[in-house]
């Protein structure tokens, strides 16, 4: 027990239904090859995955700095190219994407440490719509540097043999699954989410991520104690970013191509934002349920609207409004509604409870 | 056993009108090729419609899941080229017919092909040659098109079909904006600058995906450089703006009213009754995949694969521009183009375009590029 | 003027020289030298808008001086930025009440003993696990009567519950020069001498150095070891309590004509 | 009542010689007069355009401090509303007198920015009220906001494209020598200076501008002081609306092709006028759009690869220079 | 402790608070607070940090609502009301914390309280009598001045026009001996042009010379109320009510 409140860093959940959610995701995520079939769900929690790190080192910039970024898809784009260029320069192996995360990682340090010593000089919205600005300069010169990128239609490329979906593991089925490379890499994916996400607890509440949440909410006065704010503020950059640029890296690996519109786009860095709020800012747990709650709606939100849509052929404006190709619509209904009943997120919401 | 067959669109995003269009021809295709039946071979036919959203990783799970979790028999797809690009692999890896429509880069069926992709829309290269035939003499010619991938393609391929097509035309600039342009002043007066005291007829191509520059440089009066505007064909609500720039001429993959056969006359019947328009340039790429597909399974009377392929390499079908032919080495479809001129007297917001020639196969010489 | 207290021999912990700051053409403090010693209380007194808070920030490090030098221990720290300086030894409470408004009492007495046990940029450590630092934050809040509320957010706190705060941080930062602006403001008569106390006692049992803002004469005169007095940024009157509040200019521009 | 001792605050006028002084210093490097000239004025007029979409920002992110990220969506349903009144009186419109055309156009505007403000108020009452002070909700609810209004612009009008063809009379361009100046940009010159001038008056002239910003600080005590706060920042966030409608009209017609996202297209630009005019400054903002329009049209001539990073080049450098934005006012930038 | 003697408060006084209830979020802050303020006279509201004294200020002015109780300005019951409608009233106030715009000047933060347009000269020359620094200051923005600087703002802004009712929290605090003094005697002249002042305030040397009638509050509720007089005069009760004790204030 007292080894399991180490692990998580002495950050309980400290609300039984969160507890039950959290257990149900770790397992549902643990087992997920084992308990569905197809191509589909095994796509979707390798996403989740994935996202639960993006989110999550976002919200250490976020929820716990209060730096509002929209580069931070800039980084997972970096991490995600640095593998995909790697691996479509030579033969693939595991050394040539070991070299091309070192460099991805080496670029996005240095990016951020720039972004953040920008930073000095102005404030809060300015250094927001500066990221804004230089993160879709980003996205076009990926795509303008076509020769190197793809361009806009990104890179396909191959992933060491153990990956592919032609290798198998086993002669035979386990539990009536082939174990092939998606399934390996998916365990990859998530067994190295796992320990990020475990990281990241322990950084949040060691004494230097307190610090942070005392210069998000009043950096004059932390300066004034004595901790050298910039300091703090850059190196809460440059980890986000590092883990942001390890999370496109399994992206890259999982979808064995990067592009533009899937890595850098600020579609990507929205979806970000609004798991952060939906999950609950300043709680990284709210990653977690926020990430598999987003990304299972978004995957399956179409299905169900176009079922819906079905049943309501006789109302054609109902009709309208529920067409599948109008699923954009709900989501922005829900960034709307998720802002008004969950002014603290789904944990805030949880612990909330708990407390009554 | 029902046949399956996958549409793969962008429907949402920035695609999304082509998208819609795509998805109606493909209906309207089957509909009008099975008599209303949705049967071949005595089996219906089930299509499953599915939007990536232009994005590629979408592109990919999602024929992965076509493929995998709903066992379709043949997917048709999809409007970006990008999303098409990242598709090719995964027909490989399963072992399955994927039909490319609409998305035109020349790497689908260059060096990215695997012999399971066919393609029924036209390449960037036939666009190019289409344009080149139409430029046979001497003169001189700028380019301008956009600054990314699809851009640079295009001007490579309109300077290799000049060389081709044996025009004695000299190209003097080319000219990259940004996609997301909205000023053309300072291009323009690059182009102009370029192209003033060169040789004549001086001509400026216009490559363009999306809302076309073409007004915004027409307006900046070429003619006092005597400079002729040569845009590629849109679709119609951009061409429509066009109507000021009477005698401007051009090529086209599709116009509603230039091909002369049956199906065509079909579509354009049916479709101005259903949606109050005439159909659209993706509205014939979507029916002839749809042609596409009902011809392979007739032939090869099976689902099964390898005979399709087999059926499929060298056959020719009927679409509404008329014959095409998926072409052995790399299953382009070969295809006839249109060069067309702007009509002076319009008699309604849709009689837009004039017919110049239609521009045979013949003159499409489309290279081989793919490695077998 | 220039007599600082007899007692004290040592020397000074703390110096001004000719500090000065200007805000476009207007100037705050105008060459102020002084010397502060270990474990002596010196008054600041002067009207509103005399320099004192000015004053403060030029030594804490807040502003930065238009002229002039501030030494620590002998050691010349004009160039210091504020954090530099608060981990020399210079620590300040705020006149206008400056928290960290959503974190609880505790935490905010907490960031001030991890400050000073610097150990800030540890990232693997637990914050939990650091009993000594609870313990020595629990401990300052005791002191000021505020560890009933120490599990409460900031912002629930009443205005004079907020300053007692600010006190129990400054002195959980345990710095060897303590710089109150206005301590008692708006505090409850009945808690202002519990805090005085508690300065008074922190000055003598540690030897520490205190510079003290106030206005309320009761307490200039109990507490006082000397009195500074700034008017328009000069500083016109240095000495032992008594003598400087007898002296014309206080009487007629810092106490106006009827209050003593 | 000025005090000797407290220098009042030197009039600031930098800023305002940068765009001749940068128009001046490019005439050696275009060299041709015509062709420096038709850069130029084409620039100065496509930065009235900008201009007048960023004018609403200003109000609502400059000085109600609202990080407004539907405003594109203003600037599109604007665009589209116009419509309503141009397509269905296309006829006016292709009949070649100009002022027939231009009371067209007129009504266009109206109705454009009516159907804006409503729209803006309502956006204001159920997606922007509880989120005041909070930027980071801002950007999310709003951002749904401008989704929903993009998709109900689909529902409505349709996906396709819309076309939205200029007036015959405005096509074409005046010809000085060899330089060309689009007529169309002469109009928004026009109504961009317009702009400008009435909002420089209102917020300078009265109480009005001083309420809102201290009304952004503490709302509390604006209201305490008797004033309804509410009702105001409603009405201003109404008329940023309206204003973005505006200029979603003039926009559109310059494209003279709608979709959906033409708004969300420009909005990193319009953002970057904003911020680089100084938060809350008309004039900052008047003159940082046409700023960001010459330097567009210089380096794309000059150095068309430069071009697309030309405007985040221009606003590191001015804020660089002035990290506050030009002309900032208060302290919420510093 | 008996009822005061004054006939115009028996006859209905300006505000009267009835059973006032306040919650803030799940906390529930006053519990039933009963207090009268006399027409024309000075009322203090004493009590310890915590009491409930800020808390009762800002829901007369609606800035917090009242859960259950009325509150009775000028006879009507303003406790549903909106803050503005409030002000509009007749009521101004000086908040605790300052509130002063800080982007603006001091001229502009006067403007704006200045509701009916333009500021009276004369009332203004009135102001600058008592707090001199603000002429000096007049075009300064005010986010730039000194505590006690910013604390004149506030009071001046309460004071800029005529209005029936003050509510003025701890204005004393930060501010030097002679302005003070000064702001005592500008409390003296308002009463004299019927101006009724509540004063919440912890300087018991201020209020006691000033107050007409006096109010504590403890833990939410009122818990004496009286002239100022008998509490002033009476040490054990000022022990017992205030911890005062003569060693602190002598
Ligand atoms: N950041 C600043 N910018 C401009 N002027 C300033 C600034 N800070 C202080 N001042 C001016 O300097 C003078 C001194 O201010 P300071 O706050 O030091 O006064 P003080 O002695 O602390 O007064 P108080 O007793 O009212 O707190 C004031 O006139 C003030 O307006
Ligand atoms: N925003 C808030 N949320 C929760 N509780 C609050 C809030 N504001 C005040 N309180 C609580 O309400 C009680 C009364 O506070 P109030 O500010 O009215 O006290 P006060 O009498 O004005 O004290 P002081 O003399 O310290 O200003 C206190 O216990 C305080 O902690
Ligand atoms: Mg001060
Ligand atoms: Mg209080």
């Amino acid at each position: 027990m007292n080894l399991f409140r180490q692990l998580l860093s002495d950050d309980l959940p400290r609300s039984r239904m969160l507890s039950a959610l959290l257990l149900l995701t770790f397992f549902g995520l643990a087992a997920a090859p084992f308990i569905t079939s197809g191509a589909r769900p095994l796509n979707t929690v390798a996403t989740i995955c994935i996202y639960i790190i993006l989110v999550a080192s976002y919200d250490l910039l976020l929820g716990y700095t209060g730096i509002v970024s929209f580069a931070h898809t800039m980084f997972f784009g970096i991490g995600a190219y640095g593998v995909g260029l790697a691996l479509s320069s030579g033969t693939p192996g595991w050394g040539i994407i070991m070299i091309g995360v070192l460099l991805a990682l080496i670029l996005t340090v240095a990016l951020a440490l720039m972004i953040g010593l920008f930073a000095l000089r102005v404030r809060a919205i300015f250094y927001s719509m500066i990221t804004l600005a230089v993160a879709s300069s980003f996205a076009v010169l990926a795509s303008q540097l076509s020769d190197l990128t793809g361009g806009e239609d990104g890179i396909t490329f191959r992933v060491p043999e153990i990956l592919t979906p032609g290798f198998q593991l086993f002669e035979n089925d386990l539990w009536g699954r082939t174990i092939d490379g998606k399934i390996i890499t998916y365990y990859i994916v998530f067994s190295v989410c796992v320990l990020l996400f475990l990281f990241l607890l322990r950084v949040v509440n060691s004494p230097f991520g307190r610090v942070l949440q005392a210069i998000r909410e009043n950096e004059f006065r932390a300066e004034a104690l004595g901790y050298r704010t910039v300091v703090y503020r850059v190196l809460a950059n440059c980890l986000a970013a590092l883990l942001a640029a390890l999370a496109g890296a399994l992206m890259a690996l999982w979808l064995r191509y990067v592009g533009p519109k899937t890595m850098l786009s600020f579609e990507v860095m929205t979806d970000i934002l609004l798991i952060v709020v939906i999950g609950g800012m300043g709680t990284l747990y709210g990653a977690v349920i926020g990430a598999a709650l987003f990304i299972v709606a978004q995957n399956y939100l179409k299905n169900l609207m176009a079922q819906g849509a079905e049943s309501l052929v006789d109302f054609p404006i109902l009709a309208q409004i529920f067409h599948p190709d109008r699923w954009m619509l709900w989501l922005g209904v829900l960034f709307i509604l998720s802002v008004y009943f969950f002014p603290t997120g789904i944990v805030g919401k949880l612990r909330g409870y708990k407390l009554k | 056993q029902d046949i399956k067959i996958a549409l793969i669109a962008g429907k949402t995003g920035a695609l999304e009108p082509y998208a819609k269009e795509t998805e109606t021809g493909f209906m309207m295709g089957l509909e009008y090729l099975t008599a209303g039946k949705m049967e071949v071979n005595g089996k219906k036919i089930k299509v499953i419609i599915k939007d990536d959203q232009s994005k590629p990783d979408m592109g990919r799970a999602l024929l992965a899941e076509a493929y995998g979790d709903d066992k379709v028999d043949i997917a048709v797809g999809t409007t970006s080229s990008g999303s098409a690009l990242a598709m090719l692999p995964v027909a490989e890896e399963y072992k399955k017919i994927l039909i490319v429509e609409p998305a035109v880069a020349d790497a689908i069926t260059g060096d990215k092909w695997n012999r399971y992709i066919f393609r029924t829309s036209r390449n960037s290269m036939q666009d190019a040659l289409a344009a080149a035939s139409t430029i046979k003499a001497g003169g001189s010619i700028a380019f301008l098109s956009q600054d990314n991938a699809f851009g640079r393609d295009a001007i490579k391929a309109a300077k290799e079909a000049l060389t081709m097509a044996g025009s004695k035309a000299k190209v003097v600039h080319e000219e990259f904006s940004a996609q997301n342009t909205t000023d053309f002043t300072a291009p323009a007066q690059r182009i102009f600058d370029a192209l003033k005291n060169k040789p004549e007829p001086r001509i400026l191509q216009i490559v363009w995906a999306g809302p076309s520059p073409m007004n915004k440089l027409a307006d900046l009066k070429p003619e006092r450089f005597g400079i002729n505007l040569a845009p590629g064909g849109n679709i119609l609500p951009v061409m429509k703006l066009w109507k000021s720039y009477a005698g401007t001429q051009g090529t086209i993959y599709y116009y509603y009213d230039f091909p002369k056969n049956k199906m065509n006359d079909w579509l354009v019947a049916e479709h101005t009754k259903r949606f109050k328009a005439p159909p659209d340039f993706f509205t014939a790429g979507g029916f002839a995949a749809a042609s596409a597909v009902y011809t392979a399974l007739n032939k090869a009377k099976s689902t099964n694969t390898e005979k399709l392929i087999t059926a499929m390499e060298g056959m020719e079908f009927d679409t509404p521009k008329g014959k095409m032919n998926f072409r052995k080495e790399d299953h382009q479809a070969l295809q006839t183009m249109y060069h067309f001129k702007i009509k002076k007297d319009q008699k309604n917001e849709w009689d837009i375009l004039e017919l110049v020639r239609e521009i045979p196969v013949s003159d499409i010489p489309v290279p081989v590029k793919n490695k077998r | 003027m220039q007599t600082s207290s007899t007692s004290t021999v040592s020397s000074p912990s703390l110096s001004t020289r000719d500090l000065s700051i200007h805000f476009g053409g207007h100037v705050a403090v105008n060459q102020v030298s002084a010397d502060f010693y270990p474990g002596s209380l010196t008054v600041i007194v002067g009207p509103n808008g005399a320099g004192k808070t000015t004053y403060f920030n030029l030594i804490s490090g807040q502003l930065n001086a238009s002229a002039g030098s501030v030494s620590l221990f002998g050691q010349d720290i004009t160039k210091f930025g504020a954090a530099k300086r608060t981990r020399a030894g210079i620590g300040r409470a705020f006149q206008l009440t400056n928290l960290f408004p959503h974190l609880s009492v505790m935490e905010n007495v907490r960031l001030a003993v991890q400050s000073r046990a610097g150990i800030g940029l540890n990232i693997f450590s637990l914050w939990s696990s650091h009993r000594e630092l609870i313990q020595r934050a629990e401990h300052y809040l005791e002191r000021v009567a505020l560890a009933t509320r120490s599990k409460d957010r900031v912002i629930t706190l009443s205005h004079g519950d907020k300053r007692k705060l600010e006190v129990a941080i400054l002195l959980a930062l345990e710095p060897e020069i303590m710089m109150f602006d206005e301590p008692t403001a708006g505090m409850s008569v009945d808690e202002v001498p519990v805090v005085l106390n508690l300065i008074q006692e922190v000055k003598s049992e540690k030897n520490k150095t205190v510079l003290l803002v106030e206005h309320k004469m009761d307490v200039v005169r109990s507490l006082a070891d000397r009195i500074i007095v700034l008017h328009n940024g000069t500083l016109v009157a240095d000495g032992e309590p008594a003598s400087v509040m007898a002296s014309a200019i206080v009487q007629e521009a810092y106490l106006g004509k009827g209050v003593a | 009542m000025s005090n000797p001792d407290l220098p009042s605050k030197p009039r600031d006028l930098a800023p305002l010689f940068l765009v001749p002084v940068l128009a001046l210093a490019m005439l050696p490097l275009i060299g041709s007069f015509p062709t420096w000239l038709t850069l130029t004025v084409a620039g100065l007029a496509m930065g009235m355009m900008i201009f007048i979409m960023a004018s609403g920002l200003t109000l609502v992110f400059g000085l109600m401090d609202v990080l407004n990220f539907g405003h594109g969506a203003f600037v599109a349903v604007g665009a589209y509303a116009a419509t309503m009144v141009l397509l269905p009186k296309k006829g006016w419109l292709e009949i070649d007198s100009l002022w027939m055309n231009l009371g067209v156009l007129g009504l266009a505007l109206v109705v454009a920015m009516l159907v804006t403000a409503v729209l803006g108020w309502a956006f204001e009452r159920l997606i922007i009220m509880p989120v005041y002070g909070q930027h980071l909700k801002q950007i999310l609810i709003t951002m749904g906001g401008m989704i929903v209004a993009e998709q109900i612009i689909g529902v409505i009008w349709g996906a396709e494209q819309v076309p939205l063809p200029l007036p015959e009379s405005l096509r074409g361009a005046i010809f000085i020598g060899d330089a060309a100046i689009e007529k169309y940009r002469l109009i928004a010159v026009v109504v961009g200076i317009f702009v400008f001038l009435s909002m420089f008056l209102i917020l300078n002239r009265t109480k009005l501008g001083l309420l809102i910003r201290a009304g952004v600080e503490n709302g509390e005590m604006v209201e305490a002081l008797g004033y309804r706060i509410r009702r105001l920042f409603v009405a201003v966030f109404a008329a940023g609306s309206a204003l973005a409608g505006l200029g979603g009209v003039m926009w559109g017609l310059y494209k003279e092709t709608l979709t959906a996202a033409m708004g969300s297209e420009v909005m990193v630009m319009v953002f970057i006028v904003v911020i680089i005019g100084g938060l809350g400054s008309v004039g900052g903002c008047f003159i940082g759009a046409l700023l960001m329009a010459l330097v567009t049209n210089y380096a794309g001539f000059l150095a068309p690869k430069f071009a697309l990073v030309s405007n985040i080049a221009l606003m590191m450098a001015i804020l660089l220079w002035r990290p506050a934005g030009m002309y900032a006012i208060g302290r919420r930038g510093a | 402790m008996s009822e005061v003697i004054d006939p115009t408060q028996v006859a209905q006084p300006l505000l009267a608070l009835n059973g006032v209830h306040t919650h803030i979020g799940e906390y529930h802050i006053l519990q039933g607070v009963d207090l009268q303020v006399p027409r024309g006279g000075l009322s203090v509201l004493l009590g310890r940090n915590g009491a409930g004294k800020t808390t009762t200020l800002r829901t007369i002015m609606g800035l917090w609502k009242a859960s259950q109780g009325s509150i009775l300005f000028d006879g009507n019951n303003i406790a549903a009301q909106a803050t503005p409608m409030i002000a509009q009233a007749g009521i101004a106030y000086v908040p605790e914390s300052m509130a002063i715009f800080s982007d603006l000047t001091v001229k502009e933060n006067l403007h704006l309280a200045a509701r009916n347009g333009t500021m009276d000269t004369q009332r203004l020359e009135w102001i600058f009598a008592f707090f001199p620094a603000l002429k000096k200051f007049w075009n300064y923005p005010a986010g730039n001045l000194s505590g006690g600087q910013k604390q004149m703002v506030a009071i001046a802004r309460a004071m800029i026009e005529p209005r029936k009712l003050l509510l003025v929290d701890e204005p004393t605090k930060g501010l030097a001996p002679a302005i003070i003094q000064s702001l005592m005697d500008a409390f003296q002249e308002l009463k004299a042009t019927d101006t009724t002042i509540l004063l919440v305030e912890q300087n018991f040397n201020f209020v006691k010379n000033l107050g007409d009638t006096v109010a504590v509050m403890d833990d939410g509720r009122v818990v004496h109320t009286g002239s100022m007089r008998e509490l002033a005069d009476d040490e054990d009760l000022q022990q017992q009510l205030l911890g005062l004790s003569l060693a602190s204030h002598q």
